[in-house]
């Protein structure tokens, strides 16, 4: 174990897709948002600077393994952020445990990161495939919405979705009427939705991403499934994008679970503003969570005194996370960051006072209801 | 055996309710020039494709040396040692002039599917090649591009590459239709030539070319067979002269 | 019983979109033989003219359904004017790889300008109607009526005057039909900005159902391809035939078995190429 | 190239007359300064070997090939830089060796498809009493006619357009002789109307029925004139240019 | 029909002694450089470059020198990858067995796919292998065995015979670069053979071939068996490199790529696709850092290529040549 930061640099590469459909939510803003992180510790660490560099993977796996071999192999790179596509993640992640290196996964949801793929240098931070279904669900039920029907990727991640909503939906006593699974990329949603209708389902839960899934509100309002206001959309893994996208007027009175939001209090306020003045839109839940991951990774490099990957690892999980969006947490063996979660619902277009106002938070979910814990994770470390 | 290398029966083609050859029977025998005259449509190509397989015929049987082909495939036809050319002129445009008559040359070697051997070993056939192309005037053009020949060329090119098969019977389909007199006559001459133990089948309008060629002559129209025999019974035959050959050479 | 007729009626609404959609593709893939991937990129940049309108001139949907496709047919003019029209003496893979290009070009720009979660954009005509078996969107009723009407009369325009020869001599012999007194190149250029607007309404009368982003038409070309394809290459009518059959077999697939319904359509190419080589309204060569 | 003095039989107007008329096919230099000339209702043969450069000489009047040099002069106007469908509308009406049917259109599709320039052409029920094969086979796809079926279309479809002023390349390749001598009278009766027609033949037999004059191609030149009525006369010198 | 503009710069036989003495040098300078490569180049980069250069070597065998647009090949790379991923993680093969798994599947793929798809030409056949591709991709997302949208992951890299360690990047550089060299000797081989020429003469006039006794299906269908076995090589030595298989590589973005790939080298020449791919590769690995502008620029290149380069880089580098002779 060799003291001091190794080439006198700590390198972080934030790594994900920034051309093609998610580069909204993740893309350059994550750079950004790790930018800001090292610009709170004045870019330097133990006297070293801080150096940020970022790539797009274009959404193909191995672009970004290629990439992430020659960031550890001969760029000198330290730590990778944000690591997005699950495929792409897994590989990146076992790619790092091998050269003993960290990375910080935030927009890939996948649980397999921090189960049975999991990596003592593998970190996630923000939302999960287990954290949209569990926290969401529980929440959702609570508040009385107890028939559900699932519009459901036919993707792993759709079905994970939808396999653990449902799991909780019928541990809390309500009911799972039915579900469609349809193509990713499918535009059209009128089939589904009126199946979901004859179902006789209140709620439907969004077990899809992105394109789809805003396509499912906006036709769901189109049909007058949620006119009514008797049917309801739960949004298992949306962003703050997503409904900028969709607009209020067709997204209001959704249900939707997230780790962050930028106007629920001063602190996120202030991040919020930072990337704000950088970007010229608020931060999604996926920022922050870099934000926060990146922070971390500085105070754990401080507090160790190099940045040996295996030795800031242990570093980063004996010290609580703390920063501007995420106070007190902790983080157990496999790497899964411990924080809250929040229920939030989408206000009316009358409610909203302009852009990025969006959203109502009903709940704070504490973070063992949204997480798995260690021992249920299926991490072997 | 019979002497006819080529008979067939009933031979009928319809395309959609349109017949373009009814009930021929047609026999060629063994050696002879057989020429196939008639007027424009009157079925003459649609034959050629029949016999060789390029069609289904609808009706009829095609013998060849006696032995039933009505069901083979065109390719088949071919390595039985019965050859076709086209009317309108077929060659391989980017091959040079030199490989496109070597690819008939190459094929009884037998190699055609040996992906794992060297081109080299085609090499062997060039002499025989050029030996083809100076026969229909072609050789200094060997190393050209088939594409950027003129319009007579390509058809000189054409029989060249049929010829190169060494085939029993050659089906040739205006053989010297847009040829000038020259080529016409170095084509006449080289399809004298190789005619000896061979059997030939051709179409053509030029009747200087079908008097001085043919042994034996069949005329058709509107799909059937309209007059048969030496070229001087036919063009006495006044239904012939009247629907085929004009006034102008009665 | 309901259900079946609910599924079949959204089948049809949402081929009369898939209809109009091959539509212009049909004119370009089927008529000029240009490969035009850049055909779902026009499709989108109809939607998105017709958000910009709406947003930074404040004219609203039906004065975007004749502006928007106007400007993309005028976008292809000035494609295909100042490249595509090299191209088309050489192999039609290089139009693919041209227009392959224009796609990336096009949409990487919009999406720098306006991110990839898009925009939205309202409905014109909320609400809907009652047909007893099911509740029929209004503005779905109208996509249903307009599509066809713009389907006949494309159809007739091409099937029915000469237009359609004109074009189809000129892609076998461009030289020769011109020497025949025919200003080829003026023709085609105009035939390829039509085939764009054709995209370009389609995309207009997208915007109020699906999302209007940079990205929605890449993923569409292909299913779109299919469908000429399908109907057989240079049919009009084959293209609008196709486009509805196959969102009512779709529209059943998604019942039955809804994984598969993006993977239908491929089987239907394949098994129709198998038995009708030229497609069902193909012409074989 | 010798000094060729014009003495024309017609003393009608120039129709078309062609200077110093160079042409390449990409890098390769096919024509080499041809210059001829063809008066109003005149019928003009282009003589010469496979590959002289005949159809090239058409094909360059026509404007369809991308670099060319020289003048070409059609009722006073200067053509040598007009694209394609200008000639046309000028007034020049062209059947290309190879027939150039096209496939995807139907026989009748095909006859029509070249548009009317001029009043006075044949109407497609005149076309189909001159050709009644191709009544016979109207709906059928052109390319699937038999090869003198699809000459005849070639020839007809430009009929049709009116224009007085024709290049015909090889019109009578692969006719039936009966439908030789029908053509012959075709261009006869063409010739009567006052049409102007240039003609490249192979069948110098048939040329020398229909034409007036000449001219001998060799090397993408004119090598030679000669007057239809000196023919019998002239046997010798052609068997040097054409092997006849 | 449209003149087909194939270059066949490369296609044309060696002639004389000189013209194969100057083109061996070519080869061996060539190779030799590929030798010192990896002392320069980051090896993973140049791996990487070898696998889909060596997938599009596959490609244009079929297109360039067959006549036949596949638009599906990614169902033969990215098939052959999830049968040698699954091959070697879970039935923990050896590393040249599970390469050759992967191959075979590949091959018998490709001869159900081609007596299929061989029946239809030009557009037809492009349209038929999509389709085919397509439902392969349906499967290989709805069997459990390949891990959706995860992947095939952490695929060991085994000893290749057992005792050459291809832990060490340097060393896999070189079993992939001799894989590569097999690949491309068997195909410049099968170029230039006599099966080669009957390959061409079919894709300028396939009924003129016919009519001289070739079975035109016959070879059509092995040119197509052959690339799909090297399209399976390919894909199977990417999963040893890169050590996952996922459903990217069945996709039809990939069985494009490799089409423009092929276009971007040249069409049709020998070395067109392995330029084609370097140059692809390179803008996606070395631009990505240029974020969100790295696609745009490669449409930009394509464009400009296309107005200006036509005949690809290769194609053009070999007219230049043939001007200043
Ligand atoms: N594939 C086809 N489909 C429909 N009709 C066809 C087809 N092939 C030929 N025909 C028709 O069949 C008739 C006979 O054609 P064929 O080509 O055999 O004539 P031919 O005797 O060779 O005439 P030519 O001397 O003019 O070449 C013609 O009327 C032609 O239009
Ligand atoms: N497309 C082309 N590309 C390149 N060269 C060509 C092309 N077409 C013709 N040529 C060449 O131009 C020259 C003149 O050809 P052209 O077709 O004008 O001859 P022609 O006199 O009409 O002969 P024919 O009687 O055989 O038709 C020939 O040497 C020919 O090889
Ligand atoms: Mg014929
Ligand atoms: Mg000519």
């Amino acid at each position: 174990q060799s003291p001091g930061i190794s080439g006198d640099v700590v390198k972080i590469g934030v790594l994900n897709d920034r051309s093609s459909f998610q580069s909204d939510l993740a893309g350059v803003g994550s750079e950004v948002a790790a930018r800001i992180a090292a610009a709170e510790v004045g870019n330097k660490v133990l006297g070293k600077p801080v150096e940020i560099i970022a790539a797009d993977m274009q959404n193909k796996p191995d672009v970004a393994t290629s990439i992430a071999r020659s960031w550890f192999d001969t760029d000198g790179v330290d730590m990778i952020a944000d690591n997005q596509l699950s495929s792409a993640a897994l590989a990146v992640q076992e790619l790092a445990k091998q050269r003993g290196k960290i990375t910080i996964s935030v927009s890939s949801a996948t649980t397999r990161l921090n189960g049975d793929s999991c990596s003592p240098t593998g970190f996630k931070w923000s939302y999960d495939t287990h954290s949209a279904a569990a926290a969401t669900a529980s929440a959702v039920v609570k508040q009385g919405g107890k028939d559900w029907f699932f519009l459901t990727s036919d993707y792993t991640f759709g079905h994970t979705l939808e396999e653990q909503t449902s799991k909780v939906v019928v541990d809390l006593g309500g009911r799972v009427l039915g579900a469609a699974r349809h193509p990713m990329g499918s535009s059209d949603f009128g089939s589904y939705l009126l199946t979901a209708q004859a179902s006789g389902a209140k709620i439907i839960g969004l077990a899809n991403g992105g394109t789809d899934t805003i396509n499912s509100v906006k036709q769901g309002r189109e049909f007058g499934l949620t006119a009514g206001g008797d049917v309801s959309f739960a949004g298992l893994a949306m962003f703050i994008t997503d409904i900028h996208g969709i607009g209020l007027e067709a997204a209001q009175g959704m249900l939707l679970s997230t780790s962050f939001y930028w106007d629920r209090d001063e602190k996120s306020r202030e991040f919020a503003k930072k990337f704000a003045a950088e970007m010229g839109r608020m931060p999604t839940m996926v920022h922050a969570g870099v934000y926060s991951g990146v922070r971390h990774y500085l105070r754990a490099v401080e507090a160790a005194g190099t940045d040996d990957g295996p030795t800031v690892a242990a570093k980063m999980k004996e010290l609580p996370v703390d920063d501007l969006t995420i106070q007190g947490a902790r983080i157990p063996q496999n790497g899964r960051v411990f924080h809250d979660m929040y229920l939030v619902r989408v206000k009316k277009p009358e409610e909203s006072t302009g852009p990025w106002d969006y959203y109502d938070v009903i709940a704070t979910i504490p973070a063992k209801d949204a997480f798995l814990s260690f021992e249920e994770s299926g991490c072997k470390l | 055996m019979s002497d006819y290398i080529i008979e067939t029966s009933g031979l009928t083609k319809s395309f959609k309710g349109f017949t373009a050859v009814n009930g021929v029977d047609l026999r060629i025998r063994r050696g002879a020039i057989h020429a196939l005259i008639g007027p424009n449509g009157a079925g003459k190509t649609t034959c050629f494709n029949l016999i060789t397989k390029f069609l289904e015929p609808s009706e009829g049987r095609i013998l060849y040396k006696g032995e039933d082909i009505t069901r083979m495939k065109p390719a088949d036809i071919a390595r039985l040692g019965m050859v076709r050319s086209f009317q309108i002129s077929a060659t391989f445009p980017h091959l040079t002039v030199l490989e496109n008559v070597r690819v008939a040359l190459q094929r009884p070697l037998g190699t055609a599917f040996f992906f794992w051997r060297s081109e080299t070993s085609l090499d062997g056939l060039n002499d025989r090649a050029m030996q083809l192309l100076d026969e229909v005037g072609l050789a200094e053009f060997a190393g050209a591009q088939a594409a950027s020949l003129s319009y007579g060329r390509k058809r000189a090119l054409e029989l060249a590459t049929t010829v190169a098969l060494d085939p029993e019977v050659l089906l040739l389909d205006e053989p010297t239709s847009g040829m000038g007199r020259e080529d016409i006559e170095r084509i006449t001459s080289l399809i004298k030539r190789v005619a000896v133990n061979r059997t030939i089948l051709m179409v053509e309008h030029n009747l200087s070319v079908v008097s001085e060629l043919s042994d034996r002559i069949t005329v058709l129209a509107r799909g059937q067979i309209l007059a048969e025999g030496s070229y001087l019974e036919v063009s006495s035959n006044p239904e012939v002269v009247d629907a085929y050959m004009g006034s102008g050479h009665a | 019983m309901p259900m079946l007729f609910g599924q079949l009626t959204l089948g049809l609404i949402n081929g009369a979109f898939y209809a109009l959609l091959s539509l212009g593709l049909a004119v370009i893939f089927g008529l000029l033989n240009v490969v035009n991937f850049v055909h779902g990129t026009q499709y989108m940049l109809g939607a998105l003219f017709a958000w910009m309108l709406l947003h930074y001139l404040g004219i609203p949907y039906w004065g975007a359904l004749l502006l928007a496709p106007v400007g993309v047919g005028l976008v292809g003019a000035v494609i295909e004017v100042t490249l595509l029209r090299r191209l088309y003496s050489v192999d039609h893979l290089y139009g693919m790889l041209l227009t392959f290009g224009l796609v990336l070009i096009i949409e990487g720009f919009f999406r720098w300008l306006y991110g990839a979660s898009g925009m939205p954009y309202s409905n014109p005509l909320p609400g809907g109607t009652n047909l007893g078996f099911m509740f029929a969107p209004n503005y779905r009723l109208w996509v249903v009526v307009f599509s066809v009407a713009v389907c006949f009369g494309v159809w007739y325009l091409i099937e029915r005057t000469k237009l359609g020869s004109y074009l189809r001599a000129a892609i076998e012999r461009p030289d020769l039909v011109q020497a025949f007194g025919i200003n080829v190149p003026r023709m085609i250029t105009l035939t390829y900005a039509f085939g764009a607007a054709l995209a370009g309404l389609a995309g207009v009368l997208a915007a109020p159902i699906y999302q209007v982003n940079p990205l929605m038409g890449s993923n569409l070309i292909i299913v779109v391809f299919a469908v000429v394809v399908i109907g057989g290459m240079g049919s009009i009518m084959g293209a609008i035939v196709t486009g509805f059959g196959l969102g009512i077999i779709e529209g059943l697939t998604k019942m039955i078995y809804s994984e598969a319904s993006n993977t239908i359509i491929f089987v239907i190419m394949a098994i129709v190429l198998l038995i009708k080589p030229a497609g069902l309204f193909g012409s074989q060569k | 190239m010798p000094d060729i003095v014009d003495r024309s039989v017609h003393d009608g107007r120039l129709a078309l007359k062609v200077v110093d008329l160079n042409a390449w096919y990409g890098e390769s230099h096919v024509l080499h300064g041809m210059s001829f000339d063809i008066r109003e209702g005149e019928v003009v043969t282009l003589l010469g070997r496979n590959g002289a450069g005949k159809s090239t000489t058409m094909r360059s009047i026509m404007g369809m090939l991308p670099t060319r040099k020289g003048s070409i002069i059609f009722n006073g106007k200067e053509m040598i830089s007009m694209p394609s469908h200008h000639i046309a509308r000028e007034g020049i009406g062209y059947v290309p060796e190879e027939r150039g049917i096209f496939s995807s259109l139907n026989v009748q599709e095909n006859l029509e498809l070249p548009p009317v320039l001029k009043k006075g052409g044949l109407s497609t029920q005149e076309v189909y009493v001159l050709f009644p094969a191709l009544l016979e086979r109207r709906n059928s796809q052109g390319t699937k006619l038999s090869g003198g079926e699809q000459q005849m279309l070639a020839i007809a479809r430009i009929l049709r357009t009116g224009v007085k002023f024709l290049l015909l390349d090889e019109p009578t390749e692969g006719l039936a002789p009966v439908i030789v001598q029908q053509i012959g009278g075709i261009i006869h009766t063409l010739k009567e109307r006052g049409y102007t027609i240039l003609l490249v033949e192979q069948n110098f037999r048939f040329a020398s029925t229909v034409a007036d004059r000449h001219y001998v191609v060799e090397d993408g030149k004119i090598v030679d004139r000669i007057m239809n009525a000196d023919i019998a006369s002239s046997t010798e010198k052609l068997r040097g240019y054409l092997g006849v | 029909m449209k003149r087909t503009d194939i270059n066949t710069a490369g296609g044309s036989p060696a002639q004389g002694p000189g013209r194969f003495n100057s083109s061996t040098i070519l080869y061996l300078v060539l190779l030799a450089l590929a030798l010192v490569a990896p002392a320069v180049l980051y090896p993973i980069f140049l791996v990487k470059v070898l696998c889909v250069a060596l997938f599009a070597l596959a490609f244009n065998l079929l297109i360039g020198y067959g006549g036949l647009l596949s638009f599906g090949h990614a169902m033969f790379f990215g098939g052959a990858s999830y049968i040698t991923g699954h091959a070697m993680l879970v039935w923990g093969w050896p590393t040249e067995l599970g390469i050759l798994v992967g191959v075979v599947f590949s091959t018998l793929l490709g001869v159900v796919a081609g007596l299929i798809a061989i029946r239809r030409q030009g557009i037809y056949f492009a349209m038929v292998t999509l389709a085919l591709a397509q439902m392969v991709y349906f499967i290989f997302l709805q069997m459990p065995f390949t891990g959706g949208e995860d992947g095939i992951q952490n695929v060991p890299r085994r000893a290749v015979f057992g005792f050459i360690d291809i832990a060490n990047d340097t060393t896999l550089y070189y079993v992939v670069l001799t894989i590569f060299v097999f690949g491309f000797l068997f195909i410049y081989r099968t170029i230039h053979s006599p099966f080669g020429q009957v390959l061409k003469a079919i894709r300028e006039n396939e009924d003129r071939a016919t009519s001289l006794g070739y079975h035109t299906t016959r070879f059509k269908l092995l040119a197509f068996v052959l690339s799909a076995g090297l399209a399976g090589l390919a894909g199977a030595t990417k999963v040893v490199v890169f050590q996952i298989a996922t459903l990217t590589d069945v996709t039809w973005q990939m069985s494009g790529e490799v089409v423009l790939m092929t276009l971007v080298g040249g069409l049709g020449t020998v070395f067109g696709p392995v330029v084609g791919a370097a140059i692809i590769i390179t803008m996606q690995d070395y631009l990505a850092t240029f974020g969100e502008w790295v696609l745009v620029i490669q449409g930009v290149t394509f464009v400009i290529m296309v107005s200006l380069f036509r005949r690809g880089v290769v194609g053009e580098i070999a007219a230049l040549i043939n001007r200043v002779r």
